[in-house]
């Protein structure tokens, strides 16, 4: 498989109540045509700025995105406007994600007339197609998005992004706001249309048994970076890294041969606009060395039989 | 200067159900019953008016009311329901032509600067919390001292002076919709900064700046008639309330109807708008009604 | 159960306006002893825990019938200030919202030294050293100097905890944990259930838990009570029901957690949502959406079995 | 830098783009200065330019600009045009009976409104909810020179309660009636709807879980929540009428800031508006200032943001 998109050392930084805070620092990682990558981590790990960043919602401070082979972060507005018909998002909030004073028609039909795709009626006949394959009924495209549950709202998102046929889509925790037996619903619906339309995913989500479904490889961040990716099994069967370990045994399973032995982490993530020094891990890591406060470790690469795996940390 | 944010409105409401759950209350049916009545008098005024409501000695002066001069004559000897009839016209008129002022002016003013953002936000900001720092009277009188005297002065007076304000509110409201994520979704789909401006942004604030308008307009037509009423809006001979009250109050002992009347007229006029704006404020803001 | 409940809720039904939210909902809590509420969002769950505490606003909440027995005491007859006397001193509540849960303008220690105060006649000086000691149990050291900081200045995590010290200050009977994890990550959210588990231990004290989460319930609770649109459906000691899940709700819930299938495979999902309350037949509410409904689910409502394992099914796994 | 510092500190941009402002403004007064200055007497070419020269309206006029600058921190606001005094003096001598009406209105719209707003936002939508709230639209509706106007007629010449007229205390009854009954409507309705955002709270739950009775939960976690709007609005009134109560002086013929701004608008005596128009926007912004260092004592996040 080609590679469809190219992350470099991207850092976002920004500026909030007088402190710059690394949303973002120094993430590097490659997506394939059609694959699914996952962004795992806590709340203010950055996997969502990183998200908005891919698709230059934020601007990043540095480093490049390269995607179909073209650093994005170089083109200008309009050069980046024709770019977007090929990568499209989906959020988190289902409520506040769809205009509530458009209809769901001129919602999924918006990316074509922004993009100046076809005529009136092309689009009409494009926007029940998508509708139908997301499993609305046709008579939606007439209401308003105040008329749905959040499940079918979320379906609305989802024509929304692919009725321009993009071929990487960013879903930012699509289904968390969900509840369990709609969750199951949206991701079937997500994997499905993977397949059928060869998209190629990055997918932001808190919740690992998510992630862990719907993912090829798997990106673990803390406090702005990556410090594990993996192949989905490998993650899973072997975490390297002492955070991904201590992630993985703090998720509550309902089968009792699944749950692991706890490691239980001390305290919380640091404040970003404090990064501390070294390894940004290791003020909780049980593993913590001297040099671990010293210099920052880098992602290492080594190959395992499920392809290649990167940790950042002095243990590996 | 509490300017608090107005929730920003999610449900939509066709027009015609608008009007009904407007009229959902007593106090807004009243409201609305005064307003039509008012509107209807000030539309039809040289009709209605028994005399002309500048021609002097139709009557004789400070005479009582009776049953062809109903609120009484004037020390002129002019007929005071006349002339509150020509005043509702021009109390009207102006107070919709303060409010767009306002209304117009804040609008474009906080929706730019919290679209524009960083600098220009600041920046803007900082003028406006210093244009709120002159109270509003004072500054109405201020802006008349350079303006003039007179009706359309004292209007453009009161309806600049409450400019800062809207726009305060404003900016608030547009910056918790550029926050949205479907305003993301709309950049992330390639729109125009034009296009999430008109087709995303101002949809969603209109309900707002019609709530904005409706409160404001009571007070509006109060303060042009304050301005008149301390000599430095409408001048004599106009039919102008606040005028009509400034010089009744010196026979207000002889002929307490010359001054009765017109606050009568002046009151009834901002309550009844009042009382439409606050219920439909209510009915706009799903905070205020409960809905959230 | 042998031993006579701390609590036992007896046919409890409640509406919000017209709408009814709880319809015939009884469970009992041992002493000592730890349920889990589990269902998912508008089952009826945690208006179940406010009515407990009898927090449940008024209007529009309203108690149709059954009755809510703490240690024999029926909540529901007690006037305020029985109430009043019961409330943080015998059952102690936690909420989701650990942000938003306390008072902005007051010091942690202020908050957690009050229930002493108004339960225990403490003086200030008495209520500052045991404020002091109830931050160490809760894992919050340093505890003397961080007495007199607000809620602002503490983590989401460092907020729950403090939550837990006001609500276990006067070491209460029974601990109501209204999704007390929900808004924390998880590895935060371990911490605060290793937390709750140790002093439930240590005080000997029963717990309502109300979540969402299956895993929580199946990891933290002796029994389990599963909700589905204001019933009890099934209710059982939570090994057995997560082993041996019969109603078809239960069962269907746990088959589309993503967790409970081979990654990349498609899940089997429940169709359709949770019908509103005017579309609901005389049966099972389940009955429209569930794939075993037999003509009887949609006109007779099922009746709730006795104990070990209750259910509320016509056809269950 | 401790956060008071800093917030005192942050007036200081501010009352220089205030002054910037009211001096902006006033350039834009049409008519030459100095013939208002002489009152239109006529006059030679020679008395014109030395009393040009003595207002210093010969320099261009950014000189004139960082002059008056100049001038108004130190407090000197120049003379009166047509009353040739100090304006610094002729403010002094206002000041006592406008402030003496803005205290008796404030205390008539505190008492009327705090116990009214409290009553209402305890339970809202129930009668007297709906009653408060009535009363205080029909408050804030009512012009205040008629009510005045309507109070005098009623009071002091048919019934012959009060004075109507004078300096005594009695006199400044009726006055603060009419201030009072406008503060009073929109300050109930401030405290009613902080009350009613303040209950639903969920620290309010926590407390009542905690088993505190009512009136601790409303006296302690509630007011101190729900206060800083109602303060808001009281301090930034009270700033506007120790400015002069405009109208209500008017009406009753009071001899405070507010008539004195009117005629010195009607008569183009620009140092006078000049140096009202200063006071009165320094007053707001000083006791904007002070609001703001009570906010920090009242909730803590407020100490804690930074600039």
């Amino acid at each position: 498989m080609s590679t469809l998109l190219e992350v470099t050392d991207v850092a976002t930084y920004y500026a909030a109540q007088g402190a710059t805070i690394r949303a973002v620092d120094g993430v590097s990682f490659t997506l394939a045509g059609g694959e699914v990558l996952g962004i795992v981590g806590e709340s203010g790990c950055g996997k969502s700025t990183l998200g908005r960043t891919v698709l230059r919602l934020v601007e990043p401070t540095a480093g490049s995105i390269r995607f179909l082979g073209e650093d994005i972060t170089k083109l200008d507005r309009r050069a980046m406007v024709r770019r977007r018909r090929n990568m499209q998002v989906v959020f988190q909030d289902p409520f506040g994600s769809l205009n509530p004073r458009h209809r769901v028609g001129e919602i999924v039909v918006e990316p074509l007339e922004v993009h100046g795709i076809g005529d009136a009626r092309s689009r009409e006949a494009r926007v029940s197609e998508l509708l139908a394959l997301v499993g609305l009924p046709p008579d939606a495209a007439g209401r308003y998005p105040h008329e749905f549950s959040g499940g079918q709202r979320q379906r609305i998102a989802i024509a929304r992004a692919l009725v321009l046929e993009p071929k990487l889509l960013i879903a930012d925790e699509p289904v968390s706001a969900l509840d369990v037996s709609i969750q199951s619903q949206i991701i079937n619906l997500l994997a499905e249309l993977r397949v059928r339309l060869g998209l190629a995913m990055l997918f932001i989500s808190h919740d690992l048994s998510v992630i862990r479904h719907v993912s090829d490889r798997i990106a673990v961040m803390y406090l702005g970076r990556i410090v594990e990716i993996a192949s989905t099994s490998e993650i899973f069967d072997s975490p390297s890294h002492p955070y991904t370990q201590a992630l993985l045994s703090a998720v509550p399973h309902t089968d009792p041969a699944r749950r692991r032995e706890r490691i239980l982490l001390s305290g919380e993530m640091p404040d970003p606009a404090h990064p501390p020094s070294g390894c940004a891990f290791h003020t909780r890591c049980r593993h913590a060395m001297p040099r671990c406060s010293g210099g920052r470790p880098l992602l290492t690469s080594r190959p395992t039989q499920a392809g290649p795996r990167e940790v950042a940390c002095y243990l590996y | 200067m509490t300017t608090t944010t107005p929730a920003v409105t999610t449900a939509i409401l066709p027009p015609r159900r608008l009007i009904a759950r407007t009229l959902g209350t007593p106090g807004a049916v009243a409201g609305s019953i005064i307003l039509v009545l008012l509107v209807f008098g000030a539309l039809f005024a040289s009709l209605l008016s028994p005399f002309d409501p500048n021609a002097t000695r139709v009557c004789p002066r400070l005479a009582a009311p009776s049953l062809t001069n109903f609120f009484g004559c004037d020390l002129f000897g002019r007929d005071i329901f006349s002339r509150i009839l020509h005043g509702a016209q021009l109390s009207l008129a102006v107070g919709l032509l303060t409010v767009a002022i306002s209304l117009i002016a804040g609008t474009i003013i906080g929706m730019v600067i919290a679209f524009l953002g960083g600098r220009v936000d600041r920046i803007g900001v900082r003028m406006l919390d210093v244009m709120l720092g002159f109270p509003a009277i004072v500054l109405a009188i201020l802006i008349v001292a350079v303006l003039g005297v007179g009706a359309f002065n004292a209007a453009l007076a009161v309806g600049i002076s409450g400019i800062p304000r809207i726009a305060r509110v404003i900016r608030s409201a547009t910056l918790t919709l550029v926050g949205r994520e479907y305003v993301d979704s709309a950049r992330a789909v390639g729109a125009s900064q034009t296009r999430i401006l008109r087709r995303h942004l101002l949809p969603n604030l209109w309900p707002i700046v019609i709530v904005l308008g409706s409160l404001d307009l009571g007070t509006a037509i109060l303060s042009t008639a304050t301005l008149s009423f301390l000599g430095l809006g409408a001048q004599p001979p106009t039919a102008e309330w606040g005028a009509m009250l400034s010089a009744g109050r010196e026979f207000m002992r002889y002929a307490p109807w010359t001054m009765i009347f017109p606050g009568l007229a002046l009151f009834l006029a901002v309550m009844s708008v009042n009382l439409v704006g606050d219920r439909l404020s209510h009915v706009l803001d799903p905070r205020a009604s409960g809905h959230v | 159960m042998s031993e006579a409940p701390l609590l036992a809720v007896e046919n409890l039904s409640v509406a919000m306006g017209a709408t009814p939210v709880l319809e015939d909902v009884s469970f009992q809590i041992a002493p000592g002893e730890t349920l889990g509420l589990v269902g998912e969002s508008g089952c009826g769950k945690s208006v179940t825990a406010l009515s407990v505490m009898r927090l449940l606003p008024n209007p529009p909440g309203k108690f149709l019938g059954g009755r809510i027995l703490f240690d024999g005491t029926d909540m529901l007859s007690l006037d305020i200030a029985a109430l009043r006397a019961i409330r943080g001193d015998r059952i102690g509540m936690i909420f989701q919202e650990p942000m938003t849960s306390l008072n902005p303008v007051y010091t942690i220690g202020d908050q957690i030294g009050e229930s002493l105060i108004v339960h225990r006649g403490m003086n200030g000086s008495a209520a500052r050293t045991e404020t002091a000691k109830l931050l160490d149990l809760v894992g919050i050291p340093a505890a003397r100097n961080q007495l007199d900081r607000y809620p602002h200045e503490l983590s989401g995590g460092q907020r729950q905890r403090v939550m837990i010290a006001i609500a276990l200050a006067c070491r209460p009977k029974l601990l109501i944990a209204d999704e007390p994890t929900t808004a924390l990550d998880v590895t935060v959210q371990a911490q605060i259930l290793d937390l709750i588990g140790r002093l439930r231990v240590e005080l000997g004290m029963a717990v309502l838990l109300i979540t969402h989460d299956l895993g929580v319930v199946a990891e933290f609770c002796d029994r389990v009570a599963v909700m589905y649109a204001g019933r009890i459906v099934e209710e059982a000691p939570s090994a057995e029901l997560f082993r041996n899940p019969r109603h078809r709700y239960t069962e269907a819930l746990l088959h589309t957690m993503p967790a409970a299938n081979p990654p990349g495979r498609k899940l089997p999902s429940i169709s359709g949502t949770v019908p509103a309350p005017a579309d609901r037949g005389a049966g099972c509410i389940f009955a429209a959406r569930c794939r075993f409904a037999i003509p009887r689910c949609s006109t007779d409502l099922p009746p709730l079995t006795e104990p070990p394992h209750r259910l509320r099914c016509w056809n269950p796994a | 830098m401790p956060w008071f510092v800093r917030r005192v500190l942050g007036i200081v941009p501010t009352l220089f783009l205030t002054w910037t402002i009211v001096f902006g403004v006033l350039q834009l007064i049409p008519g030459d200065p100095v013939m208002l200055a002489l009152g239109g007497t006529p006059a030679s070419d020679e008395v014109l330019d030395n009393e040009r020269r003595r207002l210093g309206l010969d320099q261009p006029v950014y000189i004139q600009y960082l002059t008056f600058l100049k001038k108004m921190a130190i407090g000197d606001l120049g003379n009166g045009y047509s009353s040739k005094q100090p304006v610094s003096e002729m403010i002094a001598a206002r000041v006592r009976p406008s402030l003496e009406l803005a205290l008796g209105g404030l205390l008539v719209g505190i008492l009327l409104g705090v116990a009214l707003g409290i009553a209402a936002g305890l339970r809202p939508h129930g009668w007297i909810d709906t009653m408060t709230m009535s009363t205080a639209l029909v408050g804030v509706s009512l012009p205040s020179f008629w009510i005045g106007m309507l109070l005098i007629y009623v009071f002091g010449l048919q019934l012959e309660w009060v004075p109507i007229l004078g300096d005594g205390i009695d006199a400044l009854i009726l006055p603060s009636i009419t201030i009072g009954l406008f503060l009073a409507g929109g300050l109930a309705r401030l405290i009613r709807s902080a009350l009613i955002e303040t209950m639903t709270q969920d620290y309010i739950r926590t407390a009542h879980s905690k088993g505190l009775s009512a009136v601790r939960v409303v006296a302690k976690h509630a007011m101190r929540n729900a206060i800083i709007p109602p303060i808001t609005l009281l301090g930034l009134q009270f700033a506007v009428l120790i400015g002069g109560a405009v109208v209500t002086e008017r009406v009753f013929a009071r001899a405070g800031l507010g008539s004195m701004l009117i005629d010195a608008v009607l008569t183009k005596d620009i140092p006078l508006v000049q140096g009202l128009v200063v006071y009165t926007t320094t007053a707001y912004i000083v006791i904007n200032l002070l609001l703001e260092l009570l906010y920090g004592i009242v909730d803590p996040r407020i100490r804690s943001r930074r600039a």
